[in-house]
């Protein structure tokens, strides 16, 4: 079989994606966690560049160039600002079982393949396979969203989960119009932004940024 | 009657809706107490007399209209027929002596709260007129639940009273079940094709299956409506709630309204009548009937004793119509129409006896602010006037020659006799049984009425605030005429009803019993034919009247009319105190012990040294703890255990959203 | 409707009111005599009305007109139903006005007045009468009707004419039906008509008395009325027992001829009846109050089963 | 152009009372916005009307009946709201709950929100169509915390993360869309156009639509309401300013639901089975019966409204999902007078809660006494949300439940155990809220009820006579969604 090298290349940034979202999933620490954030970031904005590059698409480079700016550069910055200003830098989480939490992902990647696997068998890009590690990606994504006890945390996996969707849109269709895209970073942006005014209202209420303060809506 | 003016009756119908609406707008205009009372409500009962009029006038022909409101491809359908004629003139009729009552009742009231009655009481009406002419389902609906959506504001006229707040809750809770039941009823009806009006349904053919499955949902939604078991449990609440003429109104007509709703639906809309549901309704109209005059003998205030002796009417009535269903089933016109002539008749007087008998407690609720029984006693002295109109009353209410409750309960006796001959076993088995279920139900009705009267106007007065009361005003009094006219009209010339009845019975079962019962002329009411059965109310009347009146004057001519005036004797027994007398309590003691596995009895005996013993007791249904607080429970249970779905934890929320994900995922794939 | 007919009907009426203190006359004697007493003679009942009548009324206080107005009221009632079953013809002109619902509306009618004039004055007694009456009678009505279904079912009617014409006609046939229904109504009879072990006529004993406890209040004239009016509806019970368990020999139509051997064979009926009473009332004792609405369930079940068993067995 | 003033009104608004929101006339000139937006829609619905559907600006935006006629609806439930908001906001103030910078966010925002909505209703780009109902919820966000309570930044944040999910879930559902468009339609700015999508339905590839589809409707099901995934709804209902509460149930829901029947459309035509409709009738149900015993144990009567919103919002989706004309037409006017009950119920309520100085139904007695406008409106929105007639919802669930009654028999049993024990829950609570002993004080302002009685009034008519054009215009969105 002879693939081009882009495409083994695109297909390796997909493997590491996943890997990063692994990796995600099973990090405790704050800060690595937004480190890893960027990277996913820096690798997506790569990806998408060899993408745009590949399928002569040129507002992918638009693209990727957005990614970069936005998602490597802009929001880590701003979250490390915040957990600075919040003085949060040094919490860890407290997750349970991190094993089990690994075969989780692991059944849901699995799955993700299994659904994204006749999709992938007509998908007429470069990058079919990709689809599914986009699929798993998100869904890990979600699960870390699920098990993390602190605000910021499952903030990243909510970012996280936009690289994820970025990574579908952009591997496996050569991306959204255009005019889509500038809608998603816009709304990215400013959803970063008032997440940011958020946490500092959440932290004056509640005097901290863990989850468990935030149960009081319930049926009782 | 109405043709020389170039007007159908379905006009003229609509026309005194209109005037009713506008009469209750009018009454909110107004917010002048004496005005509304003395103006409005009597216009309201000339409206009455000329719904009467013209439902007369449109027993013999079908005229229809269609408004153009509604739906887009459903404007309001209406149709005059006789079914509907006929129970728009069992409105008008009964209606009138509300009206009128309810002049004199009301004109006390505060005025905001006046007028605001006025108009739900003119909206109650029209709406009910509406549920009798709607041709579709659609506008059916609308009336009905207008109805009860005005009946039910006019049940919480006294909403500061927390019970009066809770019966209103029950009523329309069980009304707007019902309604959906109804509802979901001609949703199989319509049968897909989207067509909504009556006459599509007319012509709709259902399987065997569906049938039953559109007749048992409107046997129940009409079923919660009527107060048939189970779902008779807001009777007994809100009629007592609700104001006199209100009452009345709810008891005497509305539940009439479901009557005119099942016989609708089961023989006219379905084309296919299945022997069962005959059976079925002959059933639970019997429970329903013993029920509610069992639970009537026990009770101790007026209006839960009458509104008690209207489940037992309902359940009468809903006797007839099983009988009737039967005997259509198996192609016994004859017999389906003497039993569905029995039922239109029993739903007529019940008409107007139970009005009669609550718009009686309303004077006596005024004259003396009670209603406990237990508080009563000699009103006879106090309301001379009241007190005859409320013995025609409880008469007739009793089933006795010659008023008209006897009339309707020898009909329908008469086709149970007649039944023999069915082509199935058990059916013949179960009519005997119910025949005697019947009759005891019928007598018990006597029992209950003779405590109603008793305790009320006979007897030494129980309480000194009886003193002060006053008898019934003149409108009020002219009221309740209008229906003890009905009664004893109803009751002496049952052949002139009969031939009236025709119209209905000849199309629904196509069947009447004109030719046969009056075939002795209407002096003899003869349903089938003279050897088998006859009866003759005016000359029962003449003869017992006559008989009376000769003896009167046999024993002045040839005695003497000697008499003195002196103690009671009472075997000799020196005190006599009004507590000696039966309580309400005591009188329904027997029918307590005889049925005490059937009720919830909680009782407080005094013991032996008590100097001022108190007995009480308290009679429950227990249906309410069998059906109702299971339901009840069910429903908190499930409240609970949906309620921890929602715990507050945001993991959990995202969960849900996940696992709802990749189970639709797994699904799709 | 020929004058025979009315004639007929005339004669019956006058013959019902003249003969029911006989009757009552004739059943207290049975019973002296069977309980070894010399009795009071059979014209006691007579002699006991006149001298009602002669009495000055006395009324309690509170008595309202329904109390004066209920003595004549039960007594046409009575009368009227004394009239209407055939016993002698079958061709009574008033008949087809009443049938056997009817009859059974007119008993009711009259215990419903008879109750309320009782809890009129508001005694202890009164209203304990009229409890206890009421509760015999709801049981003992349908009861009734059930008879009289029973015989309905099998001659097709519920006018009492065509039933005794039809069971009279009919080759003698054993209704194992009309057998249950025989025993139902005689259980009724004794418990309407006041009579042991429900109810004893001759005592003022608070314990048990029912229809004695309503009339307590009522003298003179009222009384009579009242008393009068029970015998004649002791004579109606037991005419319509002969009537439907024993019409043979009735005059039908309006048979001249048969007429003189009917009087005889009626006389003869009554009077076996009346010994027959007699005997079972003094056989038995007075049951406890609370035991009445058993006696009268097992009645109405009786009659339920005749009715059942006419379904069941002969049709 | 019309659409220009529809959107640009709002966006503008927005700005500006970013800028002059502290005036003392800031809620007249809100209002004044909310007018103008509303008579700018008026005339673009004249328009397409009487013209029939059109697309402008490269087919980026396009009007046709089913979209215009939510225009049309969330203009004018914008407008009525903030006529409502005038007085009650200034109560607030007045009570010390806000300062005047919150008025100004919330002014602005509320802006800004009618524009995402209608952004949302006109584009003709599934994409933007995202991007709006993102934004919606962005603004939204900032409305439900505006009290800054820790209980309302609970609730926003919850909002946001369960709605930011959910809106994840549907990008990801409009990536697999634009990824099947883009086979037949070639890649670029068409690919994602609805009326283009429409055209070639019938073409694109099932699995990859169906996939779609469940991303889709979870997504926005999200944002609707749909049980499992409401549990936002009722939080940020119950926390935000009653106004918010209003055009979040009334006009919000809508918009979601709009974006699920468009895809609706779209994947049946791929499918040509009845996956989509089945799904969403599955939803309905689930929520309906759900959201009914979730009624039953309410103490908060912002939350038990909220509730009811996510039982109408079922009852929708499942009309939606039945199909058909009849359900289709019931789903849009059950649409159209659930958005005016509900809004018309929170105004009512809203005062309610004011006069009593609490959210809480048990401390709310006597309404009818001290302020009979209040009780009443409260009474007869109430009895109109639960489907009494002759009131409008009664006709659109008259309509559904007659057709489910036919074709999917089987649901019945869950609807009607649904519906009353809804109607028991929120009936007797209305009843010891409204009648009885009375708790309330004056408030310091009169209240808004004539936008209650507005409502009310409308919702009746709708009941008792729906005009032609009306049901025209409902016809033609019923063939629209087929």
């Amino acid at each position: 079989m002879n693939i081009p090298l882009t495409s083994q290349l695109i297909n390796m940034c997909a493997a590491l994606l996943l890997l990063i979202a692994f990796a995600m999933l099973s990090q405790r620490r704050i800060l690595s966690l937004i480190n890893l954030f960027a990277l996913q970031g820096l690798i997506l904005a790569f990806s998408t560049a060899l993408v745009a590059h590949t399928s002569n698409q040129h507002h992918l480079y638009y693209s990727a160039g957005l990614t970069l700016m936005l998602k490597v550069l802009v929001l880590p910055w701003v979250l490390h600002r915040l957990i600075r200003k919040l003085n949060i830098k040094w919490d860890v989480e407290t997750m349970f079982n991190i094993p089990t939490i690994m075969l989780v992902g692991l059944a849901l990647v699995i799955f993700a393949f299994n659904l994204a696997a006749p999709i992938s068998q007509m998908a007429g890009t470069i990058t079919k396979s990709t689809l599914g590690i986009a699929m798993a990606s998100v869904l890990l994504s979600f699960l870390m969203m699920i098990t993390r006890s602190k605000a910021v945390p499952q903030v990243v996996g909510f970012l996280a989960m936009e690289n994820g969707l970025f990574f579908a849109a952009t591997s496996a269709t050569y991306g959204m119009p255009m005019v889509v895209e500038l809608g998603i970073a816009l709304d990215v942006l400013v959803g970063m932004f008032i997440l940011g005014i958020f946490f500092f209202q959440i932290r004056v209420a509640f005097d901290s940024l863990d989850l468990h303060h935030m149960e009081k809506l319930k049926e009782d | 009657m109405f043709d020389q003016f170039g007007m159908l009756p379905i006009d003229v119908v609509l026309g005194v809706v209109v005037f009713w609406l506008v009469l209750g707008m009018a009454g909110l205009a107004l917010q002048n107490s004496r005005l509304i009372a003395q103006f409005i409500f009597p216009l309201s009962a000339i409206g009455s007399l000329v719904l009467a009029g013209a439902a007369l006038a449109g027993l013999g022909e079908v005229s229809t209209a269609i408004l153009p409101l509604g739906l887009p491809d459903l404007p309001f359908h209406l149709r005059l027929d006789a079914l509907s004629a006929f129970f728009i003139l069992l409105l008008g009729a009964a209606s009138i002596g509300i009206a009128l009552f309810s002049a004199g009742y009301f004109r006390r009231m505060v005025a905001a709260e006046l007028s605001l009655l006025c108009l739900e009481y003119h909206i109650f009406l029209a709406s009910m007129a509406l549920v009798f002419l709607a041709d579709d389902a659609y506008m059916f609906m609308v009336a009905w639940e207008s109805m009860a959506l005005s009946s039910y504001f006019l049940v919480t006229t006294d909403h500061n009273q927390p019970d009066v707040r809770r019966a209103g809750f029950l009523y329309l809770l069980i009304a707007h079940v019902g309604a959906i039941a109804i509802l979901m009823s001609f949703g199989v009806m319509q049968s897909g094709h989207g067509d909504y009006t009556f006459s599509a349904m007319r012509h709709t053919h259902l399987s065997d299956f569906w049938a039953s499955i559109a007749f048992l949902l409107a046997l129940f939604g009409f079923g919660a409506k009527a107060g048939i078991l189970p779902m008779h449990a807001w009777l007994p609440e809100a009629h007592p709630a609700a104001p006199s003429p209100v009452s009345a109104m709810m008891s005497g007509i509305m539940l009439k309204t479901a009557i005119y709703g099942i016989l609708r639906v089961s023989l006219d809309l379905l084309d296919t009548q299945l022997w069962w549901w005959g059976a079925f309704a002959l059933a639970l109209g019997l429970i329903t009937a013993l029920f509610g005059v069992i639970f009537a003998a026990v009770q101790v205030d007026m209006k839960r004793l009458l509104a008690y002796s209207s489940i037992e009417n309902i359940g009468i009535i809903l006797v007839g119509i099983g009988l009737t269903l039967i005997f259509h089933a198996f192609h016994k016109e004859a017999l389906a129409a003497l039993a569905l002539t029995a039922t239109l008749y029993h739903a007529l007087n019940h008409a107007f006896m139970k009005s009669l008998l609550f718009l009686g407690t309303g004077s006596i609720l005024h004259a003396t602010g009670e209603r406990h029984l237990g508080k009563f006693g000699g009103l006879i002295h106090k309301m001379p006037k009241l007190a005859i109109l409320m013995l025609v009353g409880i008469l007739a209410m009793a089933g006795l020659p010659p008023l008209n409750g006897f009339v309707s309960e020898w009909l329908l006796l008469q086709a149970f006799l007649l039944s023999p001959g069915l082509p199935h076993p058990y059916l013949n088995m179960l009519v005997p049984v119910a025949a005697a279920a019947l009759a005891l139900a019928a007598a018990l009705a006597g029992f209950v009425m003779v405590k109603f009267y008793g305790v009320i106007f006979l007897g030494q007065p129980r309480d000194t605030t009886l003193a002060h009361a006053h008898d019934a005003g003149l409108w009020e009094r002219i009221g309740m005429i209008c229906m003890v006219i009905g009664c004893i009209a109803l009751g002496i010339f049952p052949a002139f009803v009969i031939l009236h009845l025709d119209f209905v019975t000849e199309m629904l079962v196509h069947h009447s019993l004109g030719s046969s019962a009056a075939q002795t002329g209407w002096l003899l009411l003869t349903p089938i034919q003279a050897e088998r059965a006859s009866y003759g109310p005016l000359v029962l009347l003449l003869i017992i009247g006559g008989g009376s009146l000769i003896t009167v004057l046999l024993v002045k001519k040839l005695y003497h009319g000697r008499l003195r005036r002196g103690p009671a004797w009472d075997c000799g027994f020196p005190a006599q105190t009004a507590r000696m007398q039966d309580t309400a309590e005591g009188f329904g003691q027997p029918i307590r012990q005889i049925f005490e596995w059937f009720m919830d009895v909680v009782r407080q005996v005094p013991s032996p040294f008590d100097l001022h013993p108190h007995y009480h007791g308290e009679t429950h249904d227990r249906l309410w703890n069998l059906f109702y607080v299971p339901i009840k429970r069910v429903n908190e249970i499930i409240g609970n255990q949906v309620g921890k779905l929602q715990h507050g934890r945001i993991h959990m929320y995202l969960l849900y959203s996940f696992l709802t994900l990749l189970a639709l995922l797994a699904f799709i794939q | 409707m020929s004058y025979s007919a009315l004639f007929f009907q005339l004669v019956q009426n006058v013959l019902v009111l003249l003969a029911a203190p006989l009757l009552l006359g004739w059943i207290n004697q049975c019973r002296a005599w069977l309980q070894n007493r010399s009795g009071a003679g059979m014209l006691q009942p007579y002699r006991n009305l006149i001298k009602l009548f002669h009495k000055d009324a006395v009324l309690a206080h509170n008595a309202s007109p329904l109390f004066r107005a209920t003595p004549y009221i039960l007594f046409a009632c009575m009368w009227l139903a004394a009239a209407l079953v055939p016993v002698l013809a079958t061709d009574l002109p008033l008949s087809p006005a009443v049938d056997v619902i009817a009859l059974v509306g007119i008993f009711a009618l009259a215990r419903v007045f008879i109750a309320l004039a009782a809890m009129d004055i508001g005694t202890a007694f009164g209203s304990l009468g009229a409890r206890r009456e009421m509760l015999v009678g709801f049981l003992a009505e349908p009861a009734l009707l059930m008879v009289l279904f029973t015989a309905s079912t099998i001659s097709q009617s519920t006018s009492l004419i065509t039933i005794v014409e039809t069971l009279a006609h009919k080759q003698f046939v054993l209704y194992p039906s009309m057998t249950f229904a025989a025993v139902a109504f005689f259980m009724v009879l004794l418990a309407e008509n006041a009579r042991v072990p429900v109810d004893n006529p001759s005592t003022h004993l608070e314990l048990t008395m029912i229809h004695e406890a309503m009339i307590l209040e009522y003298s003179a004239r009222h009384l009579a009325l009242v008393e009068w009016a029970s015998a004649l509806k002791l004579l109606a019970y037991m005419t319509i027992g002969i009537a439907l368990f024993a019409p043979w020999g009735i005059a039908e139509g309006g048979n001249w001829n048969a007429l003189p051997f009917a009087v005889v064979l009626l006389i003869l009926k009554l009077t076996i009846a009346g010994a027959g009473l007699a005997f079972v009332e003094t056989m038995s004792a007075k049951m406890r109050i609370f035991r009445v609405p058993e006696f009268m369930g097992t009645a109405f079940l009786l009659a339920v089963l005749g009715l059942l068993t006419h379904f069941l067995l002969e049709t | 152009m019309e659409i220009f003033w529809v959107l640009g009104i709002p966006l503008f608004g927005g700005l500006m009372m970013a800028v002059f929101g502290t005036r003392q006339h800031a809620p007249e000139f809100n209002s004044a916005l909310s007018f103008c937006t509303f008579v700018a829609s008026a005339v673009l619905t004249t328009r397409v009307i009487t013209g029939g559907p059109f697309s402008i600006w490269g087919e980026q935006f396009f009007v046709d009946a089913f979209n215009v006629f939510l225009v049309a609806l969330t203009a004018f439930v914008g407008f009525t709201t903030s006529l409502f908001s005038r007085p009650y906001m200034r109560i607030e103030q007045h009570h010390g709950k806000l300062s005047i910078n919150m008025l100004r966010l919330y002014y602005s925002m509320y802006q800004l929100f009618s524009f995402t909505m209608l952004l949302a209703l006109l584009t003709n780009n599934m994409g933007i169509l995202w991007v709006a109902m993102e934004a919606a919820t962005l603004t939204t966000v900032l409305l439900v915390s505006l009290y800054r309570t820790p209980a309302s930044l609970e609730a926003a944040w919850k909002y946001f993360i369960l709605c930011g999910v959910g809106l994840a879930q549907a990008l990801f559902g409009t990536i697999l869309l634009y990824f099947a468009a883009e086979k037949i339609l070639g890649a670029g700015g068409t690919a994602l156009l609805w009326t283009h999508l429409n055209e070639v339905k019938t073409q694109l590839e099932p699995t990859v639509l169906s996939l779609a589809f469940v991303f889709l409707l979870v997504g926005y099901g999200t944002k609707i309401g749909l049980a499992p995934l409401h549990n936002w709804l009722p939080d940020a209902h119950a926390e935000g300013p009653t106004p918010v509460s209003a055009v979040l149930s009334g006009l919000l829901l809508n918009v979601a639901l709009y974006a699920v029947v468009r895809s609706k459309v779209l994947v049946d035509g791929a499918l040509g089975t009845h996956l989509a409709g089945n799904l969403m009738m599955a939803f309905g149900l689930l929520s309906v019966v759900m959201a009914a015993f979730f009624l039953a144990r309410q103490k908060d009567v912002k939350r038990m409204f909220a509730y009811s919103s996510i039982e109408h919002m079922g009852l929708m989706t499942f009309a939606f999902g039945m199909g058909g004309p009849v359900a289709t037409f019931a789903g849009l006017l059950h649409m159209t007078v659930h958005s005016l009950t509900k809004s018309a119920i929170f105004f009512a309520v809203g005062h309610a809660a004011q006069k009593s100085g609490t959210q809480l139904m048990k401390d709310i007695r006597g309404l009818i006494k001290t302020s009979p406008t209040v009780g009443w409106g409260l009474a007869l929105g109430t009895l109109a949300i639960l489907g009494m007639p002759p009131f409008g919802v009664f006709t659109s669930e008259f309509m559904i439940l007659t057709t489910a009654m036919h074709t999917y028999p089987w649901t019945m049993p869950f609807l009607l155990i649904a519906l009353g024990v809804a109607f028991a829950s929120i009936f007797g609570r209305m009843q010891l809220m409204v009648f009885g002993e009375t708790t309330g004080h004056r408030l310091p302002h009169p209240p808004a009820m004539i936008p209650v009685f507005l409502h009310l009034a409308l919702v009746l008519l709708l009941g008792l006579y729906i005009p032609p054009y009306l049901a025209d215009w409902y016809r033609q969105a019923t063939a629209l969604i087929g």
